[in-house]
């Protein structure tokens, strides 16, 4: 609770220090502020309750997925000073807009009631529409900004009536209620079709195939800093508010009682294997690097899904997954944005030959790389398996043989990348050394090495 | 102090490598793998010494993963074979200049630490750490200092890649199984105790087959090898078919046999058959090879399709035969691809029909790869021949055809590899001159041709090594 | 004390190889001839002490130095094995070896390499003395393989040829495949009686409950195809002619005298074995005498005058072969010195002439040479008698005992015996009067240059023509000393003798009478009429067929070595390309599947919309429809 | 208020705002000018509101009424940004039919 309120205030204090003329002062300000919720975060681990009637519940869950957004606030934030310096009057604007995501965020993975869940993703969402367009004088980004605006808006009304069809069945919008009464027999029909509109809205903002249409334009569309986020902070809200959804809800058993879970498995599987064939596959030919994350990241979502199979264990291996998969991204895009800084698109040939000029950072995107390709000591490798370990146990082999073919398919493009920075010739000299993007790179991939090699601090976390 | 030093000093050795600079990193790569050498030697007399030099401690909790390094006498073979091999690698490379020198020779350490962590790891999870990371270094190696064009160097490495991951995350799979049977855990002494039906069994051996039978090769599943073998630099050559393979040849033993003993046993005709096909089958394709190095490589399909078979035997004469047979091919296929090397040096070709009339100009060079010729057709007294007369023992015991038609790579072998030796050596003394072995070359060689005939007479050390940890793994694959 | 000599009698040859391996160059021809000779002497002076012993004591000496190869139920130690077969078999390989060294000090005295020469010529003496002293099977495979390679190196010395080279190769690739029948039958015998030792072998055969087991012949037959490389026997005959391109000293070691006859050696060893194999008994007779009599014919018309020595060098091994089969050990043995001895002599006398001649290797360009090198012509003389089987010269009793054993088991192949005999009578002396009587028919700058060679070369073709004269008094028929001192090798007892009948007497006579009937006919056709052979092309008719053997080695060449080349041909371009194409296909595959897909991102927003209802309203329906 | 629903049962008024819902759906589907999108979403939005208000008399609980007032508003932050964009695009491209969108593809 808190930490929502700490955060708006950053928020607020970032539009404040604009118009007190303190703008140098606003990064370095604001991350040292995230850094202070980080640790009130911290605080708040362990201890379980609930505020305004329980329209905020704070749990392990939460507080645990809050920690992880906030560090990857904080790295967004740092790396927002390069991006933004050609147009220094908008930065407490963008910085501020990105907090106030952030709460958005928060209030998503630790609301106690469905109002507030609905105000979480609006936050979240208008802060992306904002985002994705807010290069306004690039066609591109208004497009993206347009489309996302267009499909997002479409798939909240969607969740909105989940929402209204779930109040109509249980009578209340608080979770506990709804949870407690979900068990009863005999619920009416439309509760578990808002359910499935709630979960259908969700799957967009995961980008699941088939809702992931979206996701390549208006990352290929969207500023880059404005892409690093989509595809690492709002991924991971969507997916861990989708997991949080089904389990507070507890809706595994009260389908269960309506003999419709087999159903609901039966659904998630094939949605978790189209949605990594698809993405997998249509990363093949890409040749925007942003674009072939975008597809990369709608196969990872296709593996978080999988998680959605054992809801009462995988929380650990979720949260674990999204951490190892947004800190590789994190350290990707910190070194997309140097590469491509001043260019007007994203295409691999930017990349040629940076083994030989910038080695470090040509390392660490293929350390990235490497890690979303699931090869160990990458916390991505360990993420993988204990996801395939949890998806064994609950008996799903088929699944799981599938999902080893695919992240087979994925080495192809996340190598392509890798051969374009170090076998092909350098065709630009790259001047310049930006601290922010440097530090952002290796400390995001050092901690993701970090959890390779100690997979189990996070993952004992939700234990 | 346990096997997990000979580790620490190759990874500090690699890093120490990269930061040593370009004009050091040669002399100091050489130095930790030396190191390394005399660290596992020392090992090796504790371990006979009664010594226990293994090490387990526990690493995840959820599923149990167990930091485990258990050094047998197999394994101990195993990584004094890499130890041994690493720095005769490093030094053979001497005679080259590698643009990013300090890069290239950190992998090659940081190479030879995975895959002695692969032949150490008693833990399943581990062990696929290492196997996995052992691909990576290899992969930047033929990538980035191989030869040839670019765009072929960069698809035939890729396939090798994405081929042999693909491999290899089957068998992941399999692993994930099985620990889910020996409720969570992946230490191998708990995976031996399971016991799984006939059908698991197959499942988990054909996965695990896939795995090997790419890394080894076995054919059909070798077409990665010879566009790797050729385009990657003789360095990155040496370390793929002198250890690389060997860790498939090894995991066979110590994994897939003893984890699926039933399928073993059920299907063992088949992958003997397997086996023999690939030696027939490369010395056959080997005899029309115009490059050097393409040659070589289809010799060593064929050669390791022998040991495969030996091992898939399930005797311990095969097993023993093929170990034997593992180390003794690792050193002739370095001297061979050295001496592959060492002609490139001087002519800047590996094509055959362009050498010829080398050996008027130099005899120290000539007889030298003459030895390492012979000892790779199995000449008795040479090691080679001691692992290749027990294997094809083993296989007669099984069935006398086996033995006959693996017998053929004696007489195929040596058609082929002569052939070879003829057109690159011998005839009218060639125009372009050839400078005879310089003192490093000269060292190289000497090393790898004294230990072939030393162990070709008096292999009992190795022998005495081995023997007592195949024995268990026997056990294990007969318990039931 | 045993250990040592024996140590000392294998070991000074590798040393003296060693030694000129390394240092050859820099100490000089002569000195490193001389190192050569003198290793080979003193393992000649061991051999005759451990005669001497072993005559004196009468039992063989079990030499064990430490276990070599270990193999679940056999284990094989490296050993000796020194009893009187080894030992006399040592006696005549380093004795030969050591005159041979003699001679090749003069013969390579202009080639650059001698030292190389000398070195692979005590690598041979090495080996050969491993296979002959080794106390089992895998030992004796050492040396098999070795004196293999050293004739590989020995034929090929002369490697800016590549005929030469190839020669080489073939010679190397026919043994290996002898070899591998060789193995095949250890791995028989080793899992039938669990050890591969001669002395426990020879106690396991004998303590087998039932002999002529089909096991133990097919093994006996895989022991005998390796010897038919090693001995150059039907079907593997015919890379012997082809290593005459070695320098001729080699010819008369080890492609006469020793290492072709490491197959009657072996035999000889397991004669246990080939005992209780009786049916492959019969295989190896005809074998031995069909070869006899091809390769006699064979030689009848060769002009080149190492080819014909070759040639016959097959035919005498057939013989002994011959002998082999009928179970007549001693009698092959007896025959195997003798024609060590006169064999080694010709060939030496052939190189003599070579050497005189400057390289001239066909006799149609020889003749006359008689008045110029009287001593070569003289032992060769000896040495023709000896071999065409003239009475009291030593091959006239070997190859009667062979004959007369022939005759008492199968006569046919008696009949194939004295045909081919009487053919060697013929080409030998066809051999003599072409190169050394009636005038020269060199070029002028030849006969200019003709003369006699020197001492070193001449010695030893005395002393080899007086064994060759004298070599016979060893076993004598009647009373045989030989069959003695080889009696506790064998089983049965020492070769039926059979006391010299009427019918002896009438085949000795038989035999005689052909030998000299081959003598007249090539004496009129060629010292009479003195007609020579025509020039290659108008060759016609059958001898043609015979001058070019039987077209074997293209027989061989278009049923082997072709189809396996284009097979390897077949394999690389079509196999080979298939499948990587099979696996990039894969990835084809996918990336076209990806092409496609791409076209479905349209861009559109309606499209996307329209997707995302159709899921929803398919996943809800499809509740429904589980209800 | 409860008789009102007893006249008219609660299916009615979810049937209504169902219709409502589709009719919206539809709109976005099948109009190109971005505006009237805009306002097909609206009508989902509002569709939605309606049930609202009609389940939480149903349910005799205020909860209800009170998220329509949140959805309300945040329907009215999201148009202002929507057409916001909107704006910006006409000044680039100069129309408002979403067809002109499609230069993100493939």
């Amino acid at each position: 609770m808190n930490t929502l309120i700490a955060i708006t205030g950053l928020g607020i204090f970032c539009l404040l220090f604009e118009i007190l003329n303190l703008r140098k002062a606003i990064i370095p300000f604001t991350i040292l502020g995230l850094l202070g919720v980080l640790a009130l975060n911290f605080c708040e681990f362990g201890m379980e309750q609930s505020y305004y009637n329980n329209m905020i519940t704070v749990s392990k869950f939460s507080t645990a997925f809050s920690s992880l957004f906030i560090i990857l606030t904080i790295f967004l934030v740092a790396l927002s000073h390069n991006f933004y310096h050609n147009h220094p009057t908008k930065i407490s604007d963008f910085v501020a807009i990105k907090i106030f995501l952030l709460a958005g965020a928060v209030a998503m993975v630790s609301f106690g009631n469905l109002a507030m869940f609905f105000l979480g993703i609006e936050i979240l969402s208008i802060a992306l529409y904002v985002l994705a367009a807010s290069d306004r004088l690039n066609i591109k980004s208004n497009e993206a900004g347009m489309k996302y605006f267009l499909m997002g808006s479409f798939a909240s009304g969607i969740i909105l009536f989940g929402i209204c069809l779930i109040y109509g069945a249980m009578g209340s919008f608080d979770v506990l209620e709804i949870s407690e009464s979900s068990l009863s027999a005999e619920l009416p029909i439309w509760f578990p079709i808002g359910m499935i509109l709630v979960i259908v809205g969700m799957l967009f903002k995961v980008a699941a195939v088939p809702f992931h249409f979206w996701a390549p334009d208006v990352y290929e569309g969207s500023p880059a800093l404005t892409t690093a986020l989509m595809s690492t902070l709002a991924k991971v809200v969507a997916i861990a508010t989708l997991f949080k959804l089904v389990s507070g809800l507890n809706l595994i058993s009260s389908l269960e009682n309506q003999d419709l879970l087999h159903t609901f498995e039966i659904i998630v599987v094939v949605l978790s294997i189209a949605s990594m064939s698809v993405g997998n596959i249509m990363a093949l030919r890409q040749v925007n690097v942003k674009r072939m994350l975008a597809f990369s990241g709608i196969s990872h979502a296709g593996f978080m899904l999988m998680t959605l199979l054992t809801v009462s264990a995988s929380a650990g291996v979720l949260l674990y997954y999204t951490a190892a998969y947004a800190l590789a991204g994190i350290a990707a895009f910190s070194v997309i944005l140097y590469v491509c800084r001043d260019h007007d698109n994203e295409d691999i040939t930017n990349f040629h030959g940076l083994g030989k000029t910038n080695p470090l950072l040509a390392a660490i995107l293929t350390a990235s790389l490497l890690s979303m390709a699931g090869i160990p000591i990458f916390s991505g490798f360990f993420a993988k398996l204990f996801l395939f370990n949890q998806t064994i146990q609950a008996g799903y082999i088929g699944l799981v043989i599938v999902a080893v073919i695919n992240s087979i398919i994925s080495v192809g493009y996340y190598f392509k990348l890798i051969l374009a920075m170090y076998s092909k010739e350098p065709n630009q000299e790259r001047t310049g050394k930006p601290f922010l993007i440097y530090a952002a790179a290796v400390i995001s991939i050092a901690l993701n090495i970090a959890l390779g090699l100690f997979p189990s601090l996070v993952l004992d976390l939700l234990k | 102090m346990n096997v997990s030093t000979i580790l620490i000093i190759l990874l500090i050795g690699a890093f120490a490598t990269y930061f040593s600079g370009d004009k050091l990193s040669s002399k100091v790569a050489l130095l930790f793998s030396l190191a390394a050498l005399g660290c596992s030697i020392l090992l090796l007399n504790n371990y006979n010494a009664g010594e226990n030099i293994s090490l387990i401690t526990s690493w995840i909790n959820q599923p149990k993963i167990s930091f485990a390094l258990n050094a047998d006498g197999l394994a101990m073979a195993m990584v004094l074979l890499t130890a041994a091999l690493t720095p005769i690698i490093i030094f053979s490379s001497f005679g080259n200049e590698y643009k990013n020198a300090k890069a290239f020779y950190g992998l090659i350490l940081f190479m030879a630490f995975a895959m002695t962590g692969t032949f150490l790891a008693s833990d399943g999870l581990l062990y696929y750490i290492f196997w996995e990371l052992a691909l990576v270094p290899i992969y930047f190696i033929a990538l980035i200092w191989g030869n040839g064009d670019a765009e072929e160097r960069r698809k035939a490495v890729v396939k090798f890649f994405i081929y042999t991951l693909a491999g290899s995350l089957f068998m992941l799979t399999a692993f994930i199984y099985l620990s889910q049977k020996a409720n969570g855990s992946f230490l191998i002494e708990d995976l031996y105790k399971l016991n799984l039906s006939a059908c698991e069994q197959f499942w988990i051996f054909l996965a695990f087959f896939l795995a090997y039978a790419i890394k080894i090769p076995l054919i059909p599943f070798h077409t990665w090898q010879a566009n790797v073998y050729q385009k990657a630099p003789t360095v990155g050559t040496m370390l793929l078919s002198g250890i690389m393979l060997k860790m498939g040849l090894y995991s066979v033993i110590r994994w897939q046999l003893p984890l699926a003993p039933i399928a073993a046993k059920e299907y063992m005709y088949v992958f003997i058959a397997l086996g023999i096909a690939g030696v027939i089958y490369g010395s056959i394709v080997a005899l029309r090879q115009n490059d050097l190095k393409k040659l070589l490589a289809y010799s060593s399909l064929a050669h390791v399709g022998l040991i495969a078979a030996g091992s898939y035997t399930l005797t311990l004469d095969g097993l023993r035969g093929a170990v034997l047979q593992m180390i003794a091919h690792g050193f002739v296929v370095v001297g061979l691809f050295f001496a592959a090397e060492v002609i490139f040096r001087r002519f800047e070709t590996r094509e055959i029909a362009e050498m010829g009339g080398i050996r008027t100009q130099s005899p120290k060079f000539t007889s030298m790869f003459l030895i390492l010729v012979l000892a790779s057709v199995a000449l008795p007294s040479t090691f080679n021949f001691v692992g290749e007369f027990t294997v094809l023992y083993s296989l007669s015991q099984i069935n006398i055809w086996f033995a006959v038609l693996g017998g053929t790579t004696i007489i195929l072998g040596a058609y082929y590899m002569l052939r070879m030796f003829q057109h690159v050596m011998l005839g009218e003394t060639n125009s372009k001159t050839f400078a005879d072995v310089s003192l490093n070359e000269g060292i190289s060689f000497a090393v790898i041709i004294a230990v072939l005939l030393f162990f070709g007479f008096y292999p009992k050390p190795i022998t005495d090594l081995i023997t007592p940890s195949l024995e268990t793994i026997l056990q294990v694959i007969n318990k039931n | 004390m045993d250990t040592n000599l024996a140590l000392i009698l294998v070991l000074t040859p590798l040393l003296g190889f060693l030694v000129n391996v390394f240092f050859g160059k820099s100490l000089g021809k002569t000195v490193s001839g001389a190192i050569g000779t003198i290793a080979v002497a003193i393992s000649f002076v061991v051999s005759l002490l451990l005669f001497n012993q072993i005559t004196s004591t009468g039992k063989g000496i079990q030499v064990t130095l430490f276990d070599w190869i270990q193999i679940s139920n056999l284990k094989i130690n490296l050993g000796f094995l020194l009893d009187q077969l080894s030992v006399l078999w040592l006696l005549f390989v380093t004795g030969i070896g050591s005159l041979i060294h003699l001679y090749s000090i003069s013969y390579m005295h202009d080639d650059e390499n001698m030292h190389k020469f000398f070195a692979y010529l005590n690598l041979f003496i090495f080996f050969m003395i491993t296979l002959v002293i080794g106390s089992n099977l895998l030992v004796l495979f050492i040396g098999w393989e070795g004196v293999g390679l050293c004739s590989y190196l020995l034929i090929g010395f002369w490697h800016k040829n590549q005929n030469y080279n190839d020669a080489a190769k073939k010679a190397f690739i026919m043994n290996r495949i002898g070899d591998l029948g060789l193995l095949i039958g250890m791995f028989i015998i080793g899992s039938m009686f669990s050890t591969l030792d001669y002395a426990t072998l020879q106690t396991a055969v004998a303590g087998a409950s039932d002999l002529n087991s089909p096991l133990l012949s097919l093994a006996a037959l895989c022991l005998f195809i390796g010897a038919c490389g090693k001995s150059a026997q039907i079907p593997l005959y015919t890379w012997l002619p082809d290593a005459m391109a070695g320098p001729t000293p080699v010819s008369a070691l080890i492609h006469a005298a020793t290492m072709v006859t490491a197959g009657i050696f072996m035999v000889t060893r397991l004669n246990f074995v080939f005992d209780a194999a009786h049916d492959v008994q019969n295989v190896i007779a005809i074998i031995g005498g069909i070869t006899s009599l091809v390769a006699a014919t064979i030689g009848l018309v060769q002009t080149d005058i190492k080819k014909v020595l070759a040639y016959s060098t097959v035919s005498q091994l057939g013989l002994m072969f011959l002998a082999l089969g009928f179970g007549a050990y001693e009698v092959a043995v007896f025959h195997v010195i003798t024609h060590a001895f006169f064999k080694a002599c010709l060939f030496l006398g052939s190189g003599s002439v070579i050497h005189g001649l400057h390289g001239e290797q066909d006799m149609r360009k020889m003749g006359g040479l008689r008045k110029a090198m009287p001593i070569t012509f003289w032992t060769m003389l000896i040495s023709s008698l000896a071999i065409s089987g003239v009475p009291f010269f030593s091959g006239f009793f070997s190859k009667d005992e062979i004959l007369m054993t022939a005759f008492h088991h199968n006569i046919s192949l008696y009949v194939v015996g004295s045909i081919a005999s009487i053919m060697t009578a013929f080409y030998m002396f066809r051999l003599m009067f072409l190169t050394f009587f009636k005038e020269f028919r060199g070029t002028e700058e030849q006969k200019h240059h003709l003369h006699e060679s020197g001492s070193l070369i001449t010695i030893p073709l005395i002393i080899l023509a007086i064994l060759a004269t004298f070599g016979g008094l060893i076993s004598l028929p009647g009373n045989s000393w030989l069959n003695e001192y080889l009696a506790p090798l064998f089983s049965k007892a020492a070769g039926e003798e059979h006391h010299l009948g009427t019918t002896e007497y009438t085949l000795m006579g038989v035999a005689v009478l052909g030998g000299i009937l081959g003598i007249l006919i090539a004496y009129i056709k060629y010292f009479k009429q003195d007609n020579v052979p025509e020039s290659d092309e108008n060759i016609t008719g059958l001898s043609k067929v015979l001058y070019n053997k039987y077209y074997v080695d293209e027989a061989y060449d278009a049923v082997f070595v072709q189809p396996i080349n284009s097979l390897s041909k077949f394999f690389r371009d079509y196999i080979e390309t298939g499948l990587s194409a099979l696996v990039f296909g894969l990835g084809k595959v996918t990336n076209e599947i990806a092409f496609q897909g791409k076209k479905l991102q349209s861009g559109s927003i309606g499209l996307y919309l329209f997707v995302f209802v159709l899921g929803m309203c398919a996943i809800i329906s499809y509740i429904f429809l589980a209800q | 208020m409860g008789n009102i629903l007893n006249q008219i049962g609660i299916e009615n008024y979810i049937f209504l705002s169902v219709v409502l819902f589709c009719i919206g759906i539809f709109g976005v589907l099948y109009r190109r000018n971005a505006i009237i999108v805009f306002m097909s979403i609206e009508i989902m939005l509002n569709a939605v509101n309606l049930l609202f208000v009609a389940f939480s008399t149903y349910h005799q609980d205020a909860q209800g009424q009170v998220f329509v007032f949140f959805s309300m508003a945040v329907a009215a932050a999201e148009v202002a940004v929507g057409l916001a964009i909107l704006v910006s695009i006409f000044r680039n491209l100069g129309s408002i039919s979403i067809d002109s969108l499609k230069n993100l593809k493939g």
